[in-house]
């Protein structure tokens, strides 16, 4: 193990996660499974509780004291992604489930409102099932055609090749900004330069971006950009779509019901005002309020410093991880190109097997297709395991993985 | 808290027939067919069976996935060749069982080599992976018996 | 003050919700805007964070020991609403973020579906305007037509003339069980057979029943039945929507994305089973564990034991604010029609006006439309101040309630 | 904590205004009309002005809501009427100082009956109530210069 290089106070850091505190089969737990969700911190369960616990009601039209407190913390979290991705209002950010909630709404409103029979939307073979689904669903319904850039053998995106997928006919194109199945990082400022050249609309999968780096959507230049609450320390079941003020004014609702509205007729109805006429019903308040804490978090601890931090970490486990006989790391080989997550098979232990065998001795790796059955079938794999790294993991844990690992090969005879 | 062993778990019987699966192969001559494949771990079989009369005559697969999932239908199609369909049946009620932490299962010599699985029990999540064979063995008998002339 | 009749220890009840406990304007806090958001009691808020603090993962597609116990839970929970509502099988259950998201996901999949032109849909005039708006996005899409059934002076569903709006063009039929607006309680299960009668699919929007009473989707013989969470003690952002197997196994898909596949491949994909079919992405796994919290706590409390306090509290309030001067309540006169809603005016005092006076004096209430405008213009007003109480009210509170009223008066002149 | 106080809130005035508004009717000659609605709470107000040149020569509206967005109106029509624009612009300018607390705009006589409104400015969930008449006035005044001739 090296000298840990300490941007911040790792143990201090560690402790105000609860749930990093345990013992899994009788050994510490060593939590790899970031990709597919982060640990929360004290922060986080405290805003949440103390909500429930001081100020819970519902929102918006109440007049009582609970009331005005609780639109008040909703609103502010709201001003507070805003400026989380240097939104240029609060409007644009419209609350959801999550990263999925929101592709499907521009899905279901922008692209069913403005995409047509012979139009095209471009995405790439290396999304996650979010990402690809919704745009199958307005493909079938508007006799669209989804197409996809391709990768090459590292995972990278095909960009030599994009003129000839991008043109006249692509009205939008939705692009992960980090892979979660390879943890391949692509250029996608400058994508989204390309794709308004043609005209076309610009939508960023930044599920793993969030978590990881500043978001900064007008300096992308994209039009919708979403993220997940608890993929970033926040609560589940709480995301956000940002959009384009001019996009979301002109676009239609999405579900109907209490809160969007205006003026409800017998015979048809108007709509609130951005960004209400997009979230009918009562929203996840408590959630709202999480993942601004999440938010404020981040950048206590400083999107810099755990840039630094992950790097030295994600480093240090490519070197280790390579020195494995018959492990294969998937992905692009300069870690410039990558952030924290490492998918990997081992000899021919099967993924299920790997997680298995971690497990036994707290090491906690996902195994499967990560919702990106187009990854695995570009490198001809059913599944591989996955160790993800966010900002509280150890140099130390990279060595409980490979000496876990050894424990695969030793039962697999690899 | 007693933590399950791996040992009990990954035994070499069951590496055995992941590396060297028994009846491994396409059987164009199958009476029926049955693909079962779980979505959330991309584990995937395809069993094919002769049926002739009520005996299992031969019986092959394919497919891919997790040493236990591999293992177990290896071993399962062993024990299915020359087995009635009633046979079939109670294996595959036994092996179930056997899943369940039974113990007279555990003790059960006409499971054969699936025996060797019974460290299967003690890890919930790769329960399913044992019994996909099993599954698909279920759903071939179901269409088996509805197919065949009513005595 | 009548003597409580005690059916459960009140004092012991109520220090179960940390928020009762509080001063509001330098008063103790009349939490009377139940029928908006309920509190929430520790065991809700402990399931919760014991599942942040220990369990936290993502579900379905791990094999590690948090990802295990993540899933465990969340599928417990699914199978304990299951047990709630008496569905038939945890399998009918699907998570939805309230009843708002439930009615879309009815409309936007089995009414687009099957509903087309010259087809009706038969809401009634009592609605929420989240059981209002969804139906006209349907009846714009498709050429069908929304009908209502009408109210009477006191807020009753016409149903003498039931025959004449409900007949073979109607393909589905979507009603409150309880109205949030006037408290009046339908009789539903009536209803729902005389709409099969005529071939129709029965929906009933149960956001103000589920909290209130045991709901046997059995008994009623309905097809679909929505609640949410956060009105029956449990978390914002996670309802359920209950549907028969077979309707759940022919209807479309809603949202697109992970979780909800089976195989994707490039030109399109297949669903995964029933309910998963129905839950793209990652969802409110902490919500849906407190769901189930909330589900244990009412039915520990005991729902006879609710319904008979409930029934002797808004008894009581009846009786009380009837003689008040000038003040009308709006909804049925008979206490077996009405739950535990109450809607009024008082004089010429408008109802913000109210809720702002009362808020001073510690009491919360709603003023405003309540979502249903409807209703509004059948009363012929703009709207109405009201008063909704749950298991942890009191009489007292009504006593503070009817106090706090004549500092209205004092101040209106009434 | 120091609860703002009912009394503070509910002056004799705006109530005399709520009960008997001023310039409640309506004006079919009006050179502009903006209607204002509150979906949140549901007070509405629809505002008329006749603007003659660059003064308003006569405002009246139509409106329903609680005490505070009628009284508001109704206190703000009495001061328009004959108030050139620029002063009606510095009217709701200093309307909204108020709101938000500004000493100096509690002591402005040129509030006129308007100053009994800052109680509300302790009330935050009923400043909007107070400012809808304004919102209106604000809109109105923007379309009148649009509509104006350049000098
Ligand atoms: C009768 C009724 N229907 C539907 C709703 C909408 O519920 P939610 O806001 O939880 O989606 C409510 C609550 O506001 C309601 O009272
Ligand atoms: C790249 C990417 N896109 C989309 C998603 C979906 O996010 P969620 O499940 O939070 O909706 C994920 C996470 O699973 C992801 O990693």
């Amino acid at each position: 193990m090296p000298a840990e290089i300490e941007v911040f106070d790792l143990p201090f850091l560690r402790a105000q996660f609860p749930a990093l505190d345990q013992e899994i089969n009788g050994h510490p737990l060593v939590y790899l499974d970031n990709a597919a969700t982060a640990q929360k911190p004290w922060k986080v369960l405290d805003a949440v509780a103390q909500f429930y616990e001081r100020d819970n009601a519902n929102v918006h039209r109440g007049i009582h004291e609970l009331s005005r407190r609780a639109t008040e913390e909703f609103e502010d979290a709201r001003a507070r992604i805003a400026s989380f991705m240097n939104a240029s209002e609060p409007a644009e950010i419209i609350w959801t489930r999550g990263t999925t909630e929101a592709i499907n709404l521009v899905a279901g409103t922008w692209a069913l409102d403005n995409v047509g029979e012979g139009d095209e939307i471009l995405i790439s073979t290396m999304e996650h099932h979010s990402n690809i689904v919704p745009w199958q669903l307005v493909a079938e319904r508007t006799g669209a055609k989804v197409r996809y850039i391709e990768m090459d053998d590292q995972g990278r995106l095909l960009l030599d090749q994009l003129s000839d997928v991008l043109g006249e006919r692509t009205k939008i194109v939705s692009l992960a900004h980090i892979s979660n199945a390879l943890g391949t990082v692509n250029p996608i400022a400058e994508i989204t330069r390309r794709v308004h050249d043609v005209g076309a609309l610009m939508m960023i999968d930044g599920a793993q971006a969030g978590p990881h780096r500043p978001v900064d959507v007008q300096e992308l230049g994209c039009d919708f950009y979403a993220i997940s609450g608890h993929k970033m320390c926040g609560p589940t079941g709480i995301g956000v779509l940002w959009a384009r003020r001019e996009l979301l004014e002109e676009m239609s609702p999405y579900q109907g019901g209490g809160e969007m509205i205006r003026i409800v007729e017998r015979d048809g109805s108007t709509w609130a005002e951005v960004p209400h006429k997009f979230e009918a019903g009562t929203p996840n308040i408590a959630g709202a309020v999480g993942m601004a804490a999440a938010a404020d978090f981040l950048e206590e601890v400083g999107f810099d410093e755990i840039a630094e931090h992950e790097r030295t970490v994600v480093r240090y486990a490519v070197e280790q991880l390579s020195q494995v006989p018959g492990l294969r790391i998937y992905g692009p080989d300069s870690l410039d190109e990558r952030s924290g997550v490492i998918s990997f098979t081992l000899g021919d232990a099967h993924p299920h097997d790997i997680s298995t065998i971690l497990d036994s001795e707290g090491v906690a790796v996902r195994a499967g297709h990560h919702c990106a059955q187009l990854v695995m079938r570009h490198f001809g794999v059913a599944a591989t395991a996955r160790a993800s790294f966010y900002l509280y993991n150890t140099t130390d844990e990279v060595d409980r993985l490979v000496e876990a690992l050894d424990t695969v090969r030793g039962i697999f005879g690899a | 808290m007693n933590e399950p062993t791996l040992n009990s778990l990954y035994q070499q019987l069951i590496l055995e027939h992941y590396r060297k699966p028994r009846n491994r192969a396409e059987l164009p001559e199958h009476t029926v067919e049955i693909h079962m494949y779980n979505p959330v771990c991309g584990d995937e079989i395809r069993l094919q069976l002769r049926v002739d009369g009520d005996r299992i005559a031969e019986a092959k697969f394919i497919g891919q996935g997790c040493s236990i999932s591999q293992a177990a239908v290896s071993m399962m199609t062993v024990k299915l060749e020359g087995a009635t369909l009633a046979e079939a049946d109670d294996l595959a009620n036994q092996f179930v069982n056997l899943m369940h932490g039974d113990e007279a299962a555990a003790r059960d010599r006409s499971l054969g080599d699936l025996r060797a699985l019974q460290g299967v029990s003690k890890f919930p999540v790769r329960i399913k992976c044992a019994l996909l064979g099993f599954d698909a063995l279920q759903e071939a008998l179901k269409q088996s018996r509805l197919e065949a002339p009513a005595h």
